[in-house]
């Protein structure tokens, strides 16, 4: 009965996501698979970002816990966990409280409809988008509710700030998300969907990737959700809720340790999670580059490949920089963990070849790939943007975005008409 | 000590003003310890909602005592404190002192001490440039200027390592002259620091000068103009922006400043942007004089002939020179003894300091921030 | 996809929606009452997916969570706290309050006792996946007038506040 | 300028030069009309400093120092004054806002009152402080132990 009803979703029929199979027990599964994992990245994020960093900023970053700093996300963790944790006299505790875990319900809500796959997300909602976007805006409570309960002026600003910030933002980013939404509709049936999974389905019905559709109209609306995006997710240029040289850390100046860490982490899922959103509506989702330009049995082997070349790459770096290592007692110890890790790539790129596991992990390969070009562009615009001022934020919203955002809908929905 | 309002007493914290939603403004303690005031500056700011209404300094948390140490100290000995005033300048800091002193004493460095003088004083003043252009980019959210600033003032710093031992505090002048002559290559590591660096400050300009963000956050931000500057006795880089072309090193030429061919970088609208290029332009002139200094270099003893104990007349002395922050003033009163009698220092940023109130009204929070660093303020000079 | 525990859903989201009311009119601190509030709200979005207006959910934590409170929020937080948390919370209003309370009770008792045989005896099926869809045609097919004169009471309401809160324009 | 000054204030004012400085000795009473006719008349439109210096041996202890400059002349004067301990010295606030910190810091290190000054109080030490360090009879080891006891809560700061 139970193997079953376990078997029953893997039947190849089923082809649809455990949310909708009414599995509970596959669903678990898949929130504990992406939990794991986005946690997992948002470690691996961690490192990344500080290495990114300071080599676009000429300096090594970590170097010293682990081959090439590598350890490093873990002793960090580490100290976070052990960390004493504050509250401030007169703060609201309850509050003070919440505040982190309201931000993280929120952001990890969000996974449940995002889609890795045609079957890979946790469940897909008819009102898939709109539960996104909803659930979102729900992350900007925790940041008010953090800063008020603070009891301490610069989280307070901080808080003011990122309301008002996200609060405006929201408005161009809706506006830019409707305007894809409506390029679903170009349908025999004329009805567009709201479903993450429809939308990406929708974008391979009509062959394209919607960033094309209507050029430029569909790149404009791409470009208003992915300036308004960096503003939701309070990354620099637009990281004035916690702008350092001003706020010193803005709303969460007051929190230490294990819950400081739940806003890092809080705010590293967000930023996959409207990464994911701007890969769903215009990138395609999971589809693989040019899907329908190049066509045939040929190309889809040599895109089918590219998982695995991805971890022979990164198995050939890691060698790289075993051969890099000074020879010296204290570096051999080093050079044999990364020369472990660069087995550990290898081996799973060799997995990775095999036919069955090549063709079932395409689409979480691209969309995963997709998403980690969009956070190196986060890191980069951290590396090379000052940061806006307040009223400056404020005009960049309502009226560059808005404008543009509205524009772009209103002619999106003429070109449907005409071209549609 | 702990009331955020202890120790103001022009801001009427009382007072109904109107504000926005009538909501009630708010006092904010910035600093001592904050990312942005560099160093123990503390700004007590009213503010309606982002808007400042008012602001106040308490300064003094770096207070050393150094003009009353300097009663108690020999002309000589007191030379290494001047150094720890601003740091960052430790060179023109120096320099100012030993030429006050010389001129009590009625004696005159020799030509090539001179020269040393300036080519020392001016990679400092390029050295002080850099660090200030880092941490006001990084004030304003731009980190990686920093970097490149830091990597470039390290040339700098090794060469005056090189040449009297120290890097920061480098006590570099004696009073007649220069202790040390120069190393072996000297010329050619100032020549070839000078070939390193003018692509660097393109590669600065290239990140910032035409960044839409920045430019956004710098202009019209802090404007002073060239009257109030003089009223408020404001001067460097700050005072030129503001349209006024006065620099000591052209006005009441010191040291060997006179024999060298150099512009005066001034601005038009006395906000952070001007400041900002005039500052850029600073170093470009600064590397001009540079330049000439090493080209002409002269030979010779680097050593007046000044007494081993040195008793200046009974008498007294102002005398000032350019500072990369303004106009750096010794007045020493010597009453024949081996101490002087009284030394005063008019520190530029103590000075300009003053007119952050005025910059900063009516301007939002993060404004506040990048006047300061616009100001390039270095507390150690300013409480001394 | 057939439902699981309809009624101790319900119940669960109804008493939350009460709890988080009561607790609204009751406490000092305007912060809590504002997410008290939010609770409220909440509840209530679960209640319009429990009768199959997932639409209507979203927009209900889009709008009155993410936007309308949140703005809530931002006032409550500039004004001074201090003096709202001296003054009484109820300020000679609370016997007209719960007199209309009463009515309203009264009321919604009356309506379903007597117009019980008006209520449908078997839960409508209605059409989840199509719900949307359903909500924009019939705002801009059947109800287009209406919807646009809304539109447009909202935009001469963000002009005047606008005004309003402009000292010179 | 120095005659017209002279004529104007007879023997109160000394115009002197000493290395190639120029500066005027004047009776403490007219130090605040000298400076006002220097500002508004004679365009020494920039107050570079002002300080002072404590001779406690004599009768009337503490020259108080303008250093005036003017940015059309391109000149440097320095006004020198002498004040009795407790003597109020007139404000320059007014004419140079600068004045107003240097002011202060004067007040603080000397001790010396400024009368029209907006807000005299001390700038560098600490509000509660006894003292006034620049003094002569100040020691440089010397300080306000009862002032560190209070707010340091340690015996000595040194």
């Amino acid at each position: 009965m139970i193997p079953d009803y376990i078997t029953s979703y893997l039947d190849k029929s089923v082809r649809v996501t455990p949310g909708e199979a009414g599995n509970i027990f596959w669903a678990l599964v898949y929130i504990l698979c992406v939990f794991g994992g986005v946690s997992l990245v948002v470690v691996c994020m961690n490192w990344l970002e500080r290495k990114i960093l300071a080599h676009m900023q000429i300096r090594l970053g970590p170097m010293r816990v682990g081959p090439h700093g590598l350890l490093q996300p873990i002793a960090d963790a580490l100290k976070l966990i052990l960390k004493e944790d504050i509250i401030p006299e007169g703060a609201d505790v309850l509050v003070f409280w919440t505040a982190p875990l309201i931000i993280l319900l929120a952001v990890f809500s969000v996974y449940c409809v995002i889609p890795f796959g045609p079957t890979h997300a946790i469940t897909d909602m008819n009102i898939g988008l709109l539960f996104m976007l909803g659930v979102s805006s729900l992350g900007v409570l925790g940041i008010v509710m953090a800063g008020w309960a603070s009891n301490s002026h610069y989280p307070l600003i901080g808080a003011l700030r990122s309301s008002a910030q996200m609060v405006s933002y929201e408005v161009a980013m809706g506006l830019a998300v409707v305007s894809a939404v409506l390029m679903t509709s170009l349908n025999a049936q004329g009805t567009g969907t709201l479903s993450m999974i429809g939308i990406v389905q929708a974008q391979q019905a009509q062959q394209t990737w919607f960033l094309f559709k209507f050029f430029p109209l569909g790149l404009v609306a791409f470009v208003v959700f992915a300036i308004a995006m960096v503003a939701e997710t309070n990354r620099a240029p637009f990281d004035l809720p916690e702008a350092e040289s001003e706020l010193t850390a803005g709303f969460h100046t007051e929190y230490s340790g294990l819950r400081w860490s739940l806003f890092m982490l809080g705010e590293y899922a967000a930023m996959i999670a409207v990464s994911s959103i701007a890969i769903t509506l215009w990138l395609g989702g999971w589809m693989r580059p040019f899907p329908h330009l190049l066509t045939g049995q040929a190309w889809d082997l040599a895109f089918s490949l590219f998982p695995a070349l991805t971890f022979f790459g990164l198995a050939g770096l890691a060698f790289y920089a075993v051969g890099k290592m000074w020879a010296i007692l204290y570096f051999r110890v080093q050079a044999i963990g990364l020369a472990g890790l660069a087995a550990v790539f290898g081996l799973i790129g060799l997995i990775l070849l095999l036919r069955p596991v090549r063709t079932g992990v395409q689409d979480i390969y691209w969309f995963v790939a997709k998403i980690a070009v969009f956070l190196y562009l986060f890191i980069w615009y951290r590396a090379t943007f000052p940061r806006y001022r307040f009223d400056q934020l404020m005009k960049v919203g309502w009226k560059v975005l808005l404008p543009i955002g509205l524009g772009v809908l209103v002619l999106t929905a003429i070109a449907g008409v005409i071209f549609g | 000590m702990n009331d955020p309002t202890s120790g103001v007493s022009h801001l009427d914290f009382d007072a109904k003003e109107s504000t926005f939603l009538d909501a009630s403004e708010l006092i904010i303690n910035m600093g001592p310890q904050h990312p942005a005031t560099h160093g123990v500056l503390r700004v007590i700011l009213k503010l309606d909602g982002e808007k400042v209404m008012g602001l106040e300094c308490v300064i003094g948390y770096l207070h050393r005592g150094v003009e009353k140490i300097a009663e108690n100290r020999t002309y000589a000995m007191f030379n290494p404190y001047v150094d720890r005033m601003d740091y960052v300048a430790a060179v023109s800091n120096g320099l100012g002192y030993c030429e006050a002193v010389e001129k009590l004493l009625n004696v005159e460095a020799s030509p090539r001490a001179k020269y040393i003088r300036v080519i020392l004083t001016e990679l400092n003043r390029i050295a002080s440039h850099q660090l200030w252009l880092g941490t006001h980019a990084l004030d304003i959210g731009a980190m990686t200027p920093l970097f490149y600033t830091f990597r470039d003032r390290e040339e700098i710093l090794k060469i005056f390592e090189k040449y009297c031992g120290a890097r920061l505090t480098t006590h570099a002048f004696r009073i007649g002259g220069c202790q040390y002559e120069t190393y072996d290559g000297f010329e050619q590591d100032v020549r070839n620091f000078l070939d390193f660096f003018a692509p660097k400050i393109d590669e600065y300009e290239e990140l910032l000068t035409t960044n839409r963000i920045w430019v956004q956050r710098t202009r019209d931000v802090g404007v002073i103009s060239g009257k109030d500057c003089i009223a408020l006795g404001v001067t460097g880089p700050v005072l030129r922006a503001s349209g006024v072309k006065w620099d000591l090193r052209k006005a009441q030429p010191y040291a060997a400043y006179k024999e060298f061919d150099f512009e005066i970088p001034v601005g038009t609208k006395g906000d952070t942007y001007d400041r900002y290029l005039v500052r850029m332009a600073e170093m470009r002139q600064s590397m001009r004089i540079i330049r000439q200094a090493v080209d002409g270099l002269p030979s010779g003893p680097i050593m007046a002939k000044v007494p081993k104990v040195l008793k200046p007349p009974v008498g007294e002395i102002y005398h000032s020179i350019e500072a990369p922050k303004g106009e750096l003033g010794y007045f020493i009163v010597s009453d024949g003894s081996t101490q002087p009698y009284r030394v005063r220092v008019r520190p530029p940023s103590f000075v300009n300091l003053q007119a952050l109130d005025l910059m900063c009204k009516d301007q939002l929070v993060a404004d506040v921030i990048a006047v300061i660093g616009t100001l390039d303020i270095v507390l150690g000079e300013v409480d001394r | 996809m057939t439902p699981v525990a309809t009624p101790f859903f319900f119940y669960m989201l109804s008493g939350l929606m009460v709890v988080g009311g009561l607790f609204v009119i009751t406490r000092r601190n305007p912060v809590h009452s504002a997410l008290a509030l939010i609770v409220t709200l909440l509840a209530q979005a679960g209640l319009y997916l429990m009768l199959y207006a997932p639409f209507v959910a979203g927009v209900q934590i889009i709008l009155y969570v993410g936007g309308i409170m949140v703005l809530f929020l931002f006032v409550i937080m500039l004004v001074n706290l201090e003096r709202t948390e001296k003054e009484k919370p109820f300020n000679k209003q609370w016997l007209v309050g719960i007199a209309s309370a009463v009515a309203l009770g009264a009321m919604f008792v009356g309506v379903y006792v007597r117009g019980r045989a008006l209520l449908p005896e078997h839960t409508v099926s209605l059409p989840e996946a199509e719900n949307t869809q359903q909500v924009g045609l019939m705002l801009y097919g059947n109800y287009m007038l209406a919807f646009e004169i809304a539109s447009l009471l909202l935009l001469v309401a963000i002009i005047g506040a606008v005004v309003m809160a402009k000292k010179r324009i | 300028m120095v005659e017209g000054l002279k004529r104007r204030f007879g023997t109160g004012l000394e115009a002197l030069t000493y290395l190639g400085q120029n500066y005027l000795q004047v009776e403490g009473a007219i130090a605040g009309e000298l400076l006002h006719i220097l500002c508004e008349e004679e365009q020494f439109d920039y107050c570079v400093d002002i300080t002072a210096l404590h001779y406690p041996k004599r009768e009337r202890p503490f020259d108080v120092i303008w250093i005036l400059y003017s940015f059309p002349k391109n000149e440097r004067v320095r006004v020198k004054a002498q004040f009795a301990d407790g003597a109020p010295v007139q404000s320059v606030v007014s004419l140079w806002p600068t004045a107003n910190w240097l002011e202060r810091e004067v007040f603080d290190m000397f001790g010396i009152r400024f009368e029209g000054h907006p807000d005299l109080k001390r700038i560098l030490l600490p509000d509660g402080w006894k003292g006034h360090p620049l003094r002569k009879d100040y020691g440089i080891l010397q300080q306000d132990q009862e002032w560190v006891q209070i707010n340091l809560g340690i015996e000595s700061g040194q």
